[in-house]
């Protein structure tokens, strides 16, 4: 019977090149209708590029796309919207000053042409509500959490009643709560008989909730839409990479097979703190909501987590380190020197060092070649008139690049040609330095594959090891787990609780959502 | 009082046309320097047009064609070569103010003054105190609100302001955002040619070299001030020809004993002040086109 | 010229009869726009190298380059019309000044006396000294003859925009004023337009040309018929025995004068044509006492 | 290298397609277009003198599009070039009406300073409303230009103005020859040392000093800057001050060396046009020098093409605004083509 439906999605030969460089070769992918795909890959795997050829987004050089049996025209959104096809972005793309209704409306046909602004708001809350969704939809774009902002981007999705709902990495910037809860959601969608694909990084989520897998690796098709019950975890992790080649302990613990031996603390409590905050609190700024009353202590050779879910006053803590945020009361202290009044390039010259948030905005500067991105910090450690020698620079970026295993041709080229993973060791490469007594990583490893991730976790222990201090801030309560010597979790702004390992998941989710308090 | 409205009025419409398309383009995210060159083209073939063929309707039609093929050429340069919007914007408007002037001189055989011997149709003895002023004055306050409907109460103007705004987020609803553009220029054209048509044929029947003197750029500054929304624009348009009415008052009131200067410098200085309050409004304006530089 | 072309007046009578003058006599004319002051003698010294025989220019800022230049091409002539009289002189540069001033001075006088209302406006392109000065002339004129007259000015800002000159003049007219002396190129096409909508309403032009704009409100000229002193200059350069110096040109030379629009007297409003003709008397004898050197008008360049 | 060889080729491709639009312009209106060309390539560089002349004209202009160039790599879309210039200007003649009487080695660089001081001025507002109010620059500076104008139009005619004569000129008081830097051709040896002194400084501050990688790291993403610690603001004032300033520069060379003074409205398309330098060379400095030569000899040209091709004025601004609307493009298609011919050129040469 199942022989007679042609698939819902079906990839030929489809090859992409961009210039010289080919971004998928010959893939052939079939999907059937009414189940969960996901398609995983590293990062440059093509994943992207596939879903975007799927969503017309991207002429193919070759190769054909039928959906339902039916040819679709390559390269054509209209198209590919009209036959049902509709893709959510890695990053996510509503314009910022649109409120929710107008997002909804502007890609939509159903309606007719001219609206007012109540029916407008009308128009759209009855879609939100059938994909019980709870926001207002006056609300614009640009002032929802994340998480309602991607439940927003899958309502814009369906306003025409996609077939076919592609989610280029959804989990990428949730919680682990979120991401359950995008997860509930996709299953309700597929029992309403939509087929969904999703682009994933880890295989812990790829177990949870996908029917079949697909993996890419270098453009290349390594496994098409295989049933979940015919592979393990490891198999999947094998195709993704090619071989085992991450430490066998992080490799275990990306795949949620076991829990890696803690290498618990290497602080004595002998040791003088390098970080210390005493009560501080923040003028409120809008952008995100101020500390309340934080203290907060890290000593030489420990990694202490911040767990919380986004937006409960991790970036203020960041800036608030990072001396980029208004100080109300409290005081901060350095290695011991008082800095509540000190600037940033202050705080650098005492050992702070940050991994930034957002890698593309606050890390890199994208148009800019690799190494006047990697020379910043020392051209900045000295006066700004001062003479240098490009040429010198260059070297010793490409030497430091090469230590950190960044793969790249040149090091005059752009920071924004590198791929997420490579991208993010260049900010390694840059921070993690003998001098940086302080390290605040901020959401290291996401969007990046699981060897990055092993990579950059094995970075900060080293780091930690040197004697170096780590705060770690990240969304993924598994990587707070796995190497994180304390814990402390945030809500509203405040620390609300503070654990050593081993970390109980239950009591860390309760205090993240202020059941505990 | 009634004076001063008129005056507003008359001075203020044909800044409010040209604001009005710079406001369309705006939205579909180009910054529009070339205004001043298409308005320029508008009032040239407006009044030579009237002399050559005699007729107001075909001159009124050479003034929208060539209006909108001097946007879509402007269009060519931005969208298919890739080049500053900014910096083609003010070649647009030197090819506009030279192009008219050689135009004159080769069809007339001179640089002088070109006077029409009738202009657009006025209201008449009906409006009372309007009665001088042209039907595109009695126009503009409905093409400000159709304007206004078209930007935003329709899919077609979200989907223009989201080509601007977030250009990937258009492609994705299947929008061509360099589509959307040229739909943008070409019809800013159109409202540019009436802003020049007005200026030259409105109240005068005549056209001058060079006659917009920076009216295209206190568009582009209008459009800035009104945050690219039609009304707040066409107010802001108004607010700038309210300036410049009070400039000349103020030179009749203090006579000598201001610089005249000083006083003819009001509308530009108002206009900066304009533009400071709008950024403070929105809490730091975005910079204009500097896309290709920037990273984001 | 240092002026655009296409104000209706001084260059564009210029440009006519030199392309007539240069027709009659058989030779090749330039006609060179510099709008920029930092180019004129880059202009000049190509023009010499160019051999040209006479170079004919504009307005008193060219003086520097004329002084830099002459003595290094010294079989061109050069002709400086509108210019102070070099010093110590050059034998072949002529320079030509016009009492211009004198023409608006008979302006403020006729207008202060044909005026309903006892109020005079004067619209310029952009202050500057020789604008000032007949401002001042105005004034002067206006006060001679009628002690409680008064004289708005303003600038547009610029010679060539006709809209803003039709905004100053109708502000003007609305005030009640009802007599505007213009003096601002193609902007004057402008302020005849303010005065064509409304009743009894005069402009004094600066070309013939501008009769047509307004044939039943410009009432009268003050001319300086460029043109003519070129034609002057030029044929007296063409001719033999020509020597370097300076021409002071005045009213009573046919080159400046203060004239009432034969159109006016045709088509204008009745009352005011007979109170025209009426003080017309007034104005001729004031002209001849010029003339005369029985009456002085003081020059005043500041305002 | 190869990158710069084709920004240059991909330059000339679209000043000759705008150089073609002008053609097309000119037969239209009945003037002669290869008639035209001649003209300029003669004005610009082949008659006797061009090329002195077209130095005169590239001087100035490098100096301003040296500075532009520097605000814009630090992300600012400064087109006040043309304000900046008049207000150095101004500056300087009244620093040296002031000092009136001093020796020249006091006076001259007193003028100096006070010029690039009254650019640097003009350039302060539009920077201090940018950084701490985020008002938008293109307009704060294109509206400083219209109000420099005026500025100018009332020093020359009020109180600067020079009282000789009948009064009627608009414009200061001729300078004393001691204190002049160039007679009326505008070249020196002095005028020339400033430009090279300019030249280098700058290209050492932006190639060679932490200063010029920090600003164009900071022009293109201030907010990694600012997470790095430098004080982005600072980079940004210096950037418009120093770029006010070079203006200012030019703008008093103009005064102390051809015009020997203060004129009304002189050099009204100054600015633009070494903004246009600026965008052409891609901001480097090197660029600017060779852009800014091409730039003079087309202004050299433009005084010589109504002369000798009869063409009129408008004709000169058309061809300038054409280069203006075509020079900024940077088509990939373009690029793509221009690869594969230079890649085919040098395949060709190297075959055997
Ligand atoms: N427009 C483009 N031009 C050139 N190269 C591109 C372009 N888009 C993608 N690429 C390259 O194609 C390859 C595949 O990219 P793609 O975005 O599909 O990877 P991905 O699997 O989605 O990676 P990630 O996990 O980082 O999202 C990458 O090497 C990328 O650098
Ligand atoms: N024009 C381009 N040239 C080269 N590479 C490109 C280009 N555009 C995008 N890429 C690369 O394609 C990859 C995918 O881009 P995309 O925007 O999907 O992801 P991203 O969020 O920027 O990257 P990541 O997921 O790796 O963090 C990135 O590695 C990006 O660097
Ligand atoms: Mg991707
Ligand atoms: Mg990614």
């Amino acid at each position: 019977m199942t022989d007679s439906i042609p698939p819902a999605l079906v990839c030929r030969d489809i090859t992409v090149r961009f210039g010289d460089f080919v971004a998928l070769s010959d893939v052939n992918l079939s999907f059937e209708r009414g189940c969960i795909h996901a398609v995983v890959g590293q990062n440059g795997a093509g994943k992207t590029t596939f879903a975007r050829v799927a969503a017309g987004l991207i002429r193919p050089d070759a190769g054909a796309v039928a959906i339902d049996g039916q040819p679709m025209p390559l390269g054509k959104v209209r198209e590919a919207r009209r036959l049902g096809v509709e893709l959510v972005h890695q990053s996510f793309a509503l314009p910022p000053s649109f409120s929710i209704a107008e997002a909804m409306e502007f890609g939509a046909e159903r309606f007719g042409p001219v609206f007012s602004a109540r029916g407008l708001v009308n128009r759209w809350r009855s879609h939100l509500e059938a994909l019980d969704i709870d926001v207002d939809p006056r609300k614009s774009i640009r002032d929802l959490p994340v998480e309602t902002q991607q439940s927003v981007e899958i309502a814009r999705a369906m306003v025409s009643d996609a077939s076919i709902l592609i989610l280029d990495e959804p989990t990428a910037v949730l919680s682990p709560t979120g991401a359950e809860a995008l997860f509930e959601r996709v299953r309700r969608l597929k029992k309403n008989g939509v087929t969904v694909i999703l682009v994933l990084h880890k295989i812990r989520e790829v177990l949870a909730v996908a029917d079949t897998v697909s993996v890419l690796r270098g453009g290349r098709l390594v496994a098409a839409t295989q049933p979940m019950a015919s592979l393990s975890a490891s198999a999947i992790a094998d195709m993704i990479v090619g071989g085992t080649s991450a430490n066998d302990d992080d490799a275990n613990a990306l795949v949620g097979a076991e829990r890696p031996r803690h290498a618990s603390a290497a602080t004595t409590g002998a040791t003088a703190a390098i970080l210390q905050l005493d009560g501080v609190s923040t003028l409120a700024d809008g952008e995100g909501p101020p500390l309340d009353d934080v203290s907060l202590e890290l000593r030489p050779g420990e990694i202490v987590g911040v767990a919380g879910v986004e937006g409960n006053g991790q970036k203020t803590l960041v800036r608030v380190i990072a001396g980029l945020a208004g100080l109300g009361r409290g005081g901060i202290e350095l290695a011991g020197i008082d800095v509540s009044a000190a600037d940033l390039a202050e705080r650098r010259r005492l050992g702070l060092s940050i991994i930034p948030f957002e890698r593309n905005s606050e890390g890199l500067s994208l148009n800019s070649s690799l190494w006047e991105n990697w020379s910043i910090r020392s051209l900045l450690s000295g006066r700004l008139l001062r003479p240098i020698r490009p040429g010198a620079l260059r070297e010793q970026s490409d030497a430091a690049l090469k230590r950190w295993d960044v793969r790249y041709r040149s090091s005059e080229q752009r920071a924004g040609s590198l791929s997420g993973g490579n991208a993010q060791k260049l900010i390694f490469a840059r921070e993690v330095h003998d001098g940086a007594r302080l390290i605040i990583a901020a959401q290291p490893t996401r969007g990046l594959d699981i060897g990055a991730t092993a990579f950059v976790w094995q970075a900060l222990r080293d780091a930690r090891d040197r004697g170096a201090a780590v705060l770690l801030i990240s969304s993924d309560l598994d990587e707070l787990f796995d190497i994180s010597d304390r814990l402390v979790v945030m809500l509203s702004g405040r620390i609300v609780a503070d654990y050593r390992p081993p970390y109980a998941l239950g009591a860390v989710g309760a205090a993240m959502t202020g059941a505990e308090a | 009082m009634n004076d001063l409205v008129v005056a507003i009025l008359r001075s203020g419409t044909p800044l409010v046309y040209v604001t009005l398309a710079g406001v369309v383009a705006q939205r579909a995210g180009i910054w529009h320097l070339g205004l001043e060159g298409v308005m320029i083209i508008g009032a040239a073939s407006t009044i030579i047009g009237i002399v050559l063929t005699g007729s107001l309707g075909l001159a009124l039609i050479a003034a929208v064609v060539l209006c909108v093929l001097a946007s879509v050429l402007l269009w060519f340069t931005i969208e298919k070569l890739k080049a500053n919007p900014i910096i083609a914007g003010l070649g647009l408007t030197g090819l506009g103010v030279g192009g008219t002037t050689l135009a004159s001189q080769s069809i007339f055989g001179s640089q002088a003054s070109i006077t029409a011997p009738f202009g657009l149709p006025r209201l008449g003895e009906a409006f009372g105190p309007f009665a001088s002023l042209s039907v595109l004055v009695a126009a503009m306050p409905f093409v400000v609100a159709l304007l206004w409907v078209l930007l935003r109460r329709t899919r077609f103007g979200l989907q223009l302001a989201a080509s601007g705004e977030h250009p990937f987020a258009a492609r994705g609803a299947g929008v061509e955002p360099a589509r959307m553009r040229l739909f943008a220029l070409a019809f800013g054209g159109v409202l540019a040619a009436a802003g020049g048509a007005e200026l030259a044929a409105g109240s005068l029947q005549i056209f001058a070299q060079n006659m917009t003197a920076g009216r295209g750029f206190m568009a582009f500054a209008a459009v800035v001030f009104g945050v690219s929304h039609p009304i707040g624009a066409a107010f802001a348009a108004m607010f700038f020809s309210l300036v410049g009415a009070l400039g000349i008052r103020a030179q009749l009131v203090f006579g000598d004993a201001v610089p005249h200067d000083l006083l003819l410098a009001l509308p530009y200085i108002a206009t900066v002040f304009g533009v400071w309050l709008s950024g403070r409004l929105r809490g730091g304006a975005a910079s204009s086109a500097f896309g290709e530089l920037r990273d984001y | 010229h240092t002026q655009a072309a296409g104000d209706n007046g001084p260059v564009d009578s210029m440009i006519e009869k030199l392309t007539a003058l240069a027709k009659d006599k058989g030779f090749e004319t330039r006609v060179v726009y510099a709008a920029d002051p930092a180019t004129y003698e880059t202009i000049f010294r190509t023009l010499g190298d160019a051999g040209a025989s006479i170079i004919v220019s504009t307005f008193n800022e060219v003086a520097e380059a004329f002084k830099a230049l002459a003595p290094e091409y010294p079989d061109t002539k050069w002709i400086q019309l509108f210019g102070d009289p070099i010093e110590p002189s050059l034998p072949n540069v002529v320079t030509v000044s016009y009492d211009y001033y004198l023409g608006c001075y008979l302006s403020g006088l006729f207008g202060a006396l044909v005026s309903l209302t006892g109020k005079l406006g004067y619209i310029g392109g952009i202050s500057i000294p020789p604008l000032n000065a007949d401002v001042n002339a105005i004034k002067v004129g206006s006060a001679a003859v009628k002690a409680d007259a008064t004289l708005s000015a303003a600038f547009a800002g610029s010679f060539q925009d006709p809209a803003k000159g039709q905004e100053i003049a109708t502000q003007m007219y609305k005030g009640g004023i009802d007599y505007i002396q213009t003096d601002s190129a193609a902007t004057d096409a402008g302020i005849i337009a303010a005065a064509n909508e409304g009743k009894n309403l005069m402009v004094s032009a600066i070309s013939p040309a501008q009769y047509k704009l307004g044939p039943s409100t410009v009432i009268s000229l003050v001319s300086l018929d460029f043109g003519q002193s070129l034609h002057n200059e030029v044929s007296r350069a063409l001719a033999d025995g020509w020597k370097g110096g300076h021409v002071s040109t005045g009213l009573g030379t046919g080159v400046i004068d203060f004239l009432l629009s034969p159109v006016f007297v045709e088509k204008g409003p009745a009352k005011l044509v007979a109170k025209a003709k009426a003080v017309w008397p007034q104005v001729e004898a004031a002209k001849a006492d010029i003339i005369a050197g029985k009456l002085e008008v003081p020059f005043n360049t500041t305002l | 290298m190869n990158s710069n060889f084709i920004t240059i080729l991909r330059a000339a491709v679209f000043v000759v397609l705008a150089l073609a639009l002008c053609g097309v312009i000119f037969e239209f209106a009945g003037y002669s277009a290869p008639a035209m060309f001649t003209s300029i390539a003669e004005g610009a560089f082949l008659r006797s003198g061009g090329l002195t002349q077209s130095l005169r004209w590239a001087i100035p202009l490098f100096i301003t599009a040296v500075g532009v160039g520097l605000s814009f790599r630090c992300g600012f879309f400064n087109i006040g070039a043309q304000g900046q210039f008049y207000a150095g200007a101004i500056a300087a003649t009244c620093a040296a009406t002031w000092l009136d009487g001093a020796p020249a080695l006091v006076l001259v660089p007193l003028s100096l300073v006070a010029g690039m001081a009254g650019g640097a001025l003009w350039a302060l507002w539009p920077g201090l409303l940018r950084l701490r109010s985020g008002t938008d620059e293109t307009i704060t500076t294109l509206m400083g230009n219209f109000l420099a104008t005026l500025l100018l139009i009332y020093v020359t005619t009020g109180p600067l103005k020079d009282p000789s004569g009948s009064g009627q000129q608009s414009s200061s008081r001729p300078l004393a020859a001691a204190y002049r830097i160039s007679n009326s051709l505008g070249l020196s040896p002095t005028i020339i040392a400033v430009a090279v002194v300019v030249g280098v400084l700058m290209w050492l501050l932006v190639n060679r000093s932490a200063f010029g990688v920090v600003a164009s790291l900071a022009g293109r993403n201030p907010v990694m800057v600012r997470w790095q610690g430098a004080k982005v603001w600072w980079l940004g004032l210096s950037s418009f001050l120093l770029a006010g300033g070079l203006a200012g520069l030019a703008g008093t060379l103009e005064v102390f060396g051809p015009n020997g003074r203060l004129v009304g409205g002189f050099l009204p398309a100054h600015g633009f046009t070494a903004t246009l330098i600026a965008l052409v060379a891609n901001l480097s400095v090197g660029g600017t020098a060779a852009a800014a030569l091409f730039f003079g000899g087309l202004a050299s040209a433009a005084l010589y093409l109504p002369i000798m091709a009869g063409l009129p004025s408008a004709a000169i601004d058309i061809i300038n605004a054409a280069i203006a609307l075509f020079i900024t493009a940077r088509s990939a298609r373009v690029d793509r083509v221009l690869g594969r011919l230079t890649g085919l050129a040098s395949s060709r040469g190297k075959a055997p």
